[in-house]
């Protein structure tokens, strides 16, 4: 009874906490849009709502924009479990996408299933290596990966520049700084016709399996998270601690480098100097910490990241209120989303306290029961 | 000027927002806050010092103001991650938007989307007499705009206060073990939102100083990453102001360097010449071994019981 | 009940307008009485309520922007093009910081809201402009130097580089170090194409002229800009030509506390440079906009990539902001006259 | 004596958890009043609640006849309460002397550390728990920060101090300078709470006792000279009769198992910590290790496990060198470590239970299948069993092993260590922090181990229990090898001068 009462309870608070944290967000936001702008708040939510989830083709496009971003949220959190802050999800992402378009570029007489494989191995590889890096300075030199992986973010976007504006430039065109279009053969093609949502998805679903099935079913994993929670332990229980973040970063990096990769050949069409205007590894972080590193979080969070950001596409179109102001209320989702748990004031004591005493660990029993 | 001269002048005046926000987020780095929310914070000091200066005819006031702003500003950041208890990077991230979407909005609204800025009040140079006349380092360390002299005057200051004082070991020890400090009767929460606090109104004097001693204008997006370096520097300075001092006057000069190489046309492409002071930062990071000053507790949220 | 909201929500901008107007017309009818003016709010409420339908004949016209408005140069003129196109009788609507990713997006939402005519002003959003506008064949689509041409898609061409030309031209008339600077930001095509066209403008009026050029790779960072200018000024540059949107401010300043000269990208420069700032070589695109939404409208376009530059007036030399010697300014006429008429041509290879 | 404490009807529950449920317990001026229970009975609960680190679910407390709501540690201590806690409430990366200001009201806006440490260096000398005040708190051993924990109340002046079972790694010494301590206190008009699983102290030191078993009061304020024997203290406890007897037979060795030959080490700090330190353990036999904490037990257990480089000598384990190896191939030889610091070591507190226990087996069958994937099924039956066998009170395997009290905690260690049937055993503080019918149980697991043919090293700052339970006793000073005894030739007065570095009793100090 009490079980169910518990149960009951968990399940009010999953969906209890995010409602009431975005009904505030955007309370306070509805402020900021009478402030600024003739559009009655109610019309600019609704515009929001819809370009998200309104119909069929607002929710393909809240689905296409989701998938890069569970894919830096799988980075960051893989990364975390390891202990190891990952910031660098941004750069590998970008540098998963080089490595795919020099691939899906460059080798244009391949038939369709290798060379789509191929250019999915090398997003991966190539963020794979730039994940790599800053696990081996840490280990080896001790620097922290808090700082290498932001510069390594900014080195990233040089080496991008680089190569759209020299090796790489399409010549065929003209002499804009971006690649050859990504050949057929190596484009990830739409899941449905008349819909945008590709098979990328699919590949984004199997990465969160594989993340949950690595952690929490494979020896490897657990290594990984045991010396994460208490590299002390770790090094008692004769892990090696130093293999242990060196293949924590890998898969991060390439978790990022696969989705830089797949936002390249299924979206974007071929690689350009403004191809990472949107901040997919900052947003990804967010994703993952609000979907509380664990698989099923990513992805739910990961869903509300990318109607967000379709819908706030939308109401900027729609409503006359500026892109600033979208920005706003974006700011203001994720902050409430974030800090959701001050919304507890208002429940039960009991619940109170099982938030508080289980903070998100509470979510990895769960994943292992199943 | 001569090239030594400019090149020494060019990494004080790049040194010092970082250095000034740098010696915010050391306080609320050692309180063990991790303040990405800087980037956003120095934006609203930039604005905001403008805004002041603008309105009031006065600098100083300009950047009094940014300050107050940004400090109401980080009591938002304070308020999520030590009250509560969000998860740092989440907050942080969600303050920069934030800070970004508030300055071009007010921005647009008061001075217009697509015109020219106003003139403002802006920090003038102040020359040290005698000092400034020594050749060379005279004109380049002592021909500068107040706030650089203040920032450098700040890094004892902040060493003292950080390692000599009473407030300053309830700081260290609250970033190392909160739960310690609670059964000693320390108030963690009090003196993490301070130290936010105060990382706020520090950030708010950076971002004055870029919009008003680097710059004599506000610009969208105008810190461009300059935040994260002030976070970088504190990390890389191993959380001693003194270390920060060290850490940031690396950062300009390897900027310093950078624009110098581009301009001298040696026909490197310049997107090497921008990665330099990135790799620089990471070379230097790695050949620093030395014992990590890092909080134990740094980023995780104190959770009563 | 969703679809209805959005219809409100459509109309209630220009009811608004339409609202002021009639206040404006009330206004000269001073002699009204109370009765009366009720009276004639209430059949201004009829009207208006009748007003969707007569609005369909308006033309809605979008615009799609990678970047922000208040850039000072791309963004900023692309949306003074659009005011104009307003200007022309058109309703309009602008999307700001639009990512390469989300330009299909952007263009589907405007067709399916029944746009009439939409323009992408960057070569960024080519490969989704040209898919998504196969699905709209009744929709009229102009890319801004992309090489699509389509049925319904016309693509410009801004010269970039006639820009860049005149720039260094001048710089080269001005300079009396015999070294001159231009500081892109990105590079992304028009920044890198001004530049080809700098240096060879600089080259056009004397060969001994050395060009120091590089970019900031940022947009947004004028401290990088006023910093590497400072740098150039420090490699004996007296002249520097910034192309940088925002961040061209930061030349302009440095320029001025050097006492240098700096020659603008865009309008407006001469508060905060008094003493440094030239004149504005603009690249003014709105024109390029109008001229094109003209050509809609008499339905006269033909096939071609429609160039936009000199010739069409979108480049020009603005107004002198400071006193420069008049064969200097004769002899940048006559550049500009040559390349309006194509005597010059530039090489962007 | 007048009433100092009351505290009425406190209940504590964490979420499903009941820890205290409708306890009273009063306290008297002046006395040294025992809080007594089995691991998990809600002790530590309980004195959290007083010192304003949980508020409780329900009851009042009353201080000095009034009543008091104390929701903040800073408020118990305004009121004159201190309390030593259980785990460790040190700053690593701090100086001792800083830990001793830490929060301290008397700290004047600019600290003077160079007084303090002066007033701090006094005062320890006093109470004959002396600690450099300059050294950074992370190079102190356990015992060592136990005593600076106790020393940081007294700096405080508590007029009423809650000891959490101070005495879990102190040594018979200092156990004894810490009644002194205590009876001084009480002199002074103060009063103590003390917490110990020990029937001796106990008996030695407390006036009255109360008596918890699953959170509530089963003897209120009872006189403890009325307690007969350790065999009532511990029925009263549990409920029901428990076998305090340690079984044990002579040992019978066989194969030389760890083979330690002229080891050298230096500690973290890059001092010397073991000088030529030569012995062995056969199969079958159990080496006690007896010395003051800090004498170098740390490090040799820590290079026999390979988490210390030797600077030079040899380890061998079951004929294999081990010396400088990765930890992982010496557990391969079968070795099996209970280490000294649970918390920091030994477990995870933010895993749970299950996964705490597959801690050191992981990686092979039947924890795992051959292809890399753990058996949560198996684990999980595996889990239940060991809990039951050991008792480890907990809620379920799915229960955050940070959220068990801290004898269950141990339990949990000792059990999954036990459990694997090792080729050598090394067993430091085993019974830390447990009850008497948990130390017992414990001790005759150990001895179990040894009579089904594994070497024991037992590492104990309790002398009692390495006189009980070893064949051959080995004592350590200052990192060497004072002498190996055997079990029946050793005695207490003789053990005691060879620790303090004596030889042959003559009161010579031995030159190291
Ligand atoms: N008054 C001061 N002003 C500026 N910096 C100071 C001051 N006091 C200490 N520091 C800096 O802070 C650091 C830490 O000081 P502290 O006295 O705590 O030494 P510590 O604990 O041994 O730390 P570390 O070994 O990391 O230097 C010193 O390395 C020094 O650079
Ligand atoms: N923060 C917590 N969250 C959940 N359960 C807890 C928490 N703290 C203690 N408990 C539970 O409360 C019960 C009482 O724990 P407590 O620490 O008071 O025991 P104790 O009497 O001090 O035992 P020991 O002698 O082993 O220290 C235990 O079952 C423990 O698991
Ligand atoms: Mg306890
Ligand atoms: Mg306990």
């Amino acid at each position: 009874m009490e079980k169910i009462r518990v149960k009951a309870i968990n399940g009010v608070k999953t969906v209890y906490f995010p409602v009431v944290a975005i009904l505030v967000s955007l309370l306070i936001g509805s402020v900021v849009i009478l402030a600024t702008s003739q559009t009655s708040p109610l019309v600019a939510y609704e515009s929001l709502f819809k370009g998200a989830f309104g119909n069929l083709r607002a929710f393909d496009d809240t689905l296409l924009k989701a998938i890069p971003f569970i894919f830096t949220a799988l980075s960051f959190a893989m990364a975390k479990r390891c202990g190891i802050i990952n910031l660098g999800a941004e750069g590998q992402f970008a540098i998963g996408a080089l490595m795919a378009t020099i691939v899906g570029v460059g080798m244009p007489d391949l038939p369709l299933v290798p060379h789509l494989l191929l250019t999915l191995v090398a997003g991966f590889i190539g963020g794979a290596i730039y994940g790599l890096i800053p696990a081996l300075l840490k280990v080896q030199f001790g620097a922290s990966e808090l700082i290498t992986t932001i510069m390594l973010n900014y080195i990233a976007k040089e080496i991008i520049s680089f190569m759209v504006n020299g090796p790489i430039m399409d010549s065929a065109s003209s002499l804009y700084p971006q690649s050859a279009p990504i050949p057929g053969s190596a484009r990830l093609p739409a899941m449905f016709a008349g819909m945008r949502v590709h098979w990328g998805a699919i590949v984004a679903l199997l990465a969160v399996v594989f993340y949950y099935v690595y952690l929490w079913k494979t020896k490897s994993g657990y290594e990984l998270r045991v010396v994460g929670l208490n590299p002390n332990a770790g090094h008692y229980a004769g892990m090696n601690i130093k293999r242990s973040i060196i293949r924590s970063m890998l898969l991060a990096g390439g978790f990022a480098g696969l989705g830089g990769c797949i936002e390249i050949i299924a979206v974007q069409g071929r690689l350009m100097m403004t191809s990472f205007t949107v901040t997919y590894g900052f947003t990804g972080i967010a994703v993952a910490l609000v979907g509380g590193n664990n698989p099923i979080g990513i992805l739910i969070s990961g869903v509300l990241f990318g109607g967000l950001q379709a819908g706030a596409l939308r109401m900027q179109m729609m409503t006359d209120a500026s892109s600033s102001v979208v920005q706003v209320i974006q700011a203001l989702v994720i902050l409430f989303i974030a800090g959701r748990l001050m919304f507890r004031l208002r429940t039960g004591r009991h619940l109170r306290q099982r938030t508080l005493a289980v903070p998100p660990v509470a979510m990895d029993e769960r994943g292992e029961k199943r | 000027m001569d090239g030594l001269s400019s090149f020494l002048a060019s990494v004080l005046r790049l040194a010092t927002p970082t250095l000034l926000a740098a010696l915010g987020i050391v306080f609320s780095e050692r309180a063990g806050i991790v303040n990405i929310g800087t980037e956003g914070m120095m934006l609203i000091g930039a604005l905001s010092g403008v805004m002041g200066s603008f309105y009031t005819g006065s600098v100083w006031v300009g950047a009094l103001i940014a300050m107050a702003v940004t400090l109401l500003f980080s009591m938002i950041f304070a308020f999520f991650t030590v009250v509560i208890k969000a998860d740092q990077t989440v907050i942080g991230t969600g303050m920069n938007i934030l800070a970004a979407g508030l300055t071009i909005t007010v921005n647009r609204a008061v001075f217009g989307a697509s015109t020219s800025p106003p003139k403002i009040d802006v920090f003038s140079t102040v020359k040290i007499p005698l000092l400034s006349e020594i050749p060379v380092i005279g004109p380049a360390l002592f021909q500068q705009p107040m706030p650089v002299y203040l920032a450098f005057l700040l890094v004892p200051v902040a060493g003292f206060v950080m390692f000599r004082t009473n407030v300053g070991l309830k700081l260290r020890a609250v970033g190392e073990n909160p739960r310690a400090c609670d059964t000693v009767g320390i108030s963690v929460m009090k003196v993490r939102f301070s130290a936010v606090l105060y990382s706020g109104l520090m950030a708010g004097l950076a971002g004055a100083f870029v919009s008003m001693g680097q710059m004599s204008f506000f610009t969208e997006n105008m810190i461009s990453g300059g935040g994260f370096i002030a976070v970088a520097a504190v990390v890389f300075g191993n959380y001693t102001p003194r270390g920060v001092m060290f850490a940031s006057l690396t950062f300009g000069a390897s900027r310093a360097l950078m624009y110098r190489l581009q301009a001298a046309s040696t026909g490197i492409p310049s997107q090497f010449a921008l990665m330099l002071p990135y790799l620089i930062t990471i070379v230097a990071l790695c050949l620093v071994i030395r014992r990590s000053n890092k909080p134990t507790a740094s980023a995780v949220p104190y959770i009563k019981e | 009940s969703g679809e209805t909201a959005t219809t409100t929500a459509e109309a209630a901008p220009a009811t608004e307008a339409q609202e002021t107007e009639a206040a404006t017309e009330a206004a000269t009818e001073a002699e009204v009485t109370e009765a009366e003016e009720t009276e004639a709010d209430v059949t201004e409420e009829a009207t208006e309520a009748e007003e969707p339908e007569a609005e369909d004949a308006k033309p809605k016209v979008a615009l799609i922007l990678e970047g922000a408005v208040s850039d000072m140069s791309w963004n900023a003129t692309a949306y003074a093009g659009l005011e104009k196109i307003e200007a022309l009788g058109a309703e309009t609507k602008y999307v700001e910081n639009i990512p390469a990713s989300a330009g299909a997006d952007a263009i589907r939402t405007f067709a399916d809201e029944g746009f009439d005519v939409i323009f992408m002003s960057s070569n960024s959003y080519q490969d989704a402009g040209k898919e998504v506008a196969a699905e709209y064949p009744d929709v009229q689509f102009f890319m801004i130097n992309s090489t699509v041409t389509e049925d319904n898609v016309r693509s410009f061409a801004i010269q970039d580089a006639e820009q860049g030309f005149l720039m260094g031209a001048l710089a080269a008339l001005l300079t009396e170090s015999g070294t001159v600077g231009f500081i892109g930001g990105l590079p992304i095509n028009p920044i890198i194409n001004g530049g080809k066209g700098f240096e060879q403008g600089v080259k056009y009026v004397n060969e001994e002229v050395e060009v120091l050029s590089e970019n900031t790779g940022n947009f947004d960072d004028v401290n990088a800009a006023k910093e590497l200018a400072k740098a150039m000024i420090g490699q004996g540059a007296d002249v520097l030509s910034p192309m940088a949107n925002q961040a061209s401010l930061g030349v302009m300043e440095a320029a001025e506390e050097e006492g240098k000269k700096g020659i603008g990208s865009g309008l407006n420069q001469e508060t905060l440079a008094p003493n440094a700032a030239v004149v504005a070589i603009v690249k003014d695109t709105s024109i390029a906009y109008e001229a094109a939404y003209q050509a809609y409208l008499d339905q006269d376009m033909p096939e071609t990539i429609l160039p936009m530059g000199a010739a069409q007036g979108v480049v020009y030399i603005g107004d002198y902001y400071i006193d420069v010697d008049d064969e200097i300014k004769a002899q940048l006429e006559e550049i500009y006259e040559k390349l309006a008429s194509g005597e010059i041509t530039i090489d962007l290879d | 004596m007048a009433e100092l404490l009351q505290m009425v009807n406190i209940s504590k529950h964490f979420g499903p958890v009941i820890a205290n449920s409708n306890v009273d317990l009063t306290v008297k001026a002046g006395e040294v009043h025992a809080l007594l229970g089995e691991n998990g009975a809600g002790k530590s609960t309980l004195m959290n609640v007083l010192y304003g680190l949980y508020a409780q679910t329900e009851g009042e407390v009353y201080y000095k006849g009034e009543k008091v709501d104390i929701r903040t540690p800073g408020q118990a201590i305004a009121l004159g309460i201190g309390m030593v806690h259980q785990h460790f409430m040190l700053i690593p990366a701090l100086s001792v002397i800083e830990n001793v200001v830490l929060g301290y009201e008397g700290n004047g806006a600019v600290l003077d550390l160079k007084k303090a440490a002066r007033d701090f260096t006094e005062m320890s000398r006093q109470y004959g728990m002396e600690i450099d005040p300059w050294m950074r708190v992370e190079q102190l051993t356990v015992g060592q920060q136990q005593r600076l924990e106790i020393l940081k109340a007294l700096y405080r002046n508590a007029e009423l101090l809650i000891l959490d079972e101070p005495t879990a790694v102190l040594t018979p010494q200092e156990v004894d300078s810490l009644f002194a301590i205590i009876r001084r206190l009480t002199s002074e008009g103060k009063t103590i709470i003390f917490i110990s699983h020990k029937l001796a102290e106990i008996m030695t030191i407390c006036d009255r006792c109360t008596v918890l078993r699953l959170g509530r009061v089963v003897a209120e304020g009872m006189q403890v000279s009325e307690i007969v024997d350790a065999q009532q203290l511990a029925e009263l406890m549990v409920g029901q009769a428990v076998n305090l007897k340690t079984d044990k037979s002579d040992a019978t060795t066989g194969r030389t198992v760890l083979q330690v030959k002229g080891v050298s080490a230096l500690n973290e700090r890059k001092l010397e910590a073991l000088r030529d330190v030569t012995f062995e353990i056969k199969a079958g036999e159990i080496l006690g290790v007896a010395g003051v904490d800090g004498n170098g037990q740390s490090e040799l257990v820590k290079c026999i496990t390979g988490l210390l480089p030797v600077t030079s000598g040899s380890i061998e384990i079951e004929g294999v060198e081990c010396a400088n190896k990765q930890p992982k191939q010496i557990l391969k030889q079968g070795v099996a470590h209970i280490p000294e610091d649970r918390q920091k070591m030994g477990m995870v507190s933010a895993m749970n239970l299950r996964e705490n226990l597959c801690l050191m087996e992981y990686d092979h069958e039947p924890y795992s299948s051959k292809a890399g994937f753990l058996r949560w099924s198996w684990i999980d039956k595996h889990s239940r069993e060991l809990c039951q066998r050991y008792q480890v009170r907990t809620p379920g395997v799915t229960e955050l092993a940070g959220n068990l009290s801290g004898g269950n905690q141990q339990k949990l260690v000792v059990g999954r260590e036990l459990d694997r049937e090792p080729a050598l055993l090394i067993a430091v503080h085993p019974s830390r922090g447990l009850d008497i019918g948990a130390t017992k149980y414990i001790q005759s697991r150990i001895v179990q181990e040894r009579d089904r043919g594994a070497a024991v090293l037992l590492v104990s700052t309790e002398l009692d229990e390495v006189m009980d339970l070893s064949d051959r006793i080995l004592v350590i000073y200052e990192g060497k090898v004072m002498g190996i005894i055997a079990q029946k030739d050793a005695d207490r007065k003789q053990l005691g001068l060879l620790m303090a570095g004596m030889r042959n009793g003559n009161g010579e100090k031995s030159v190291v």
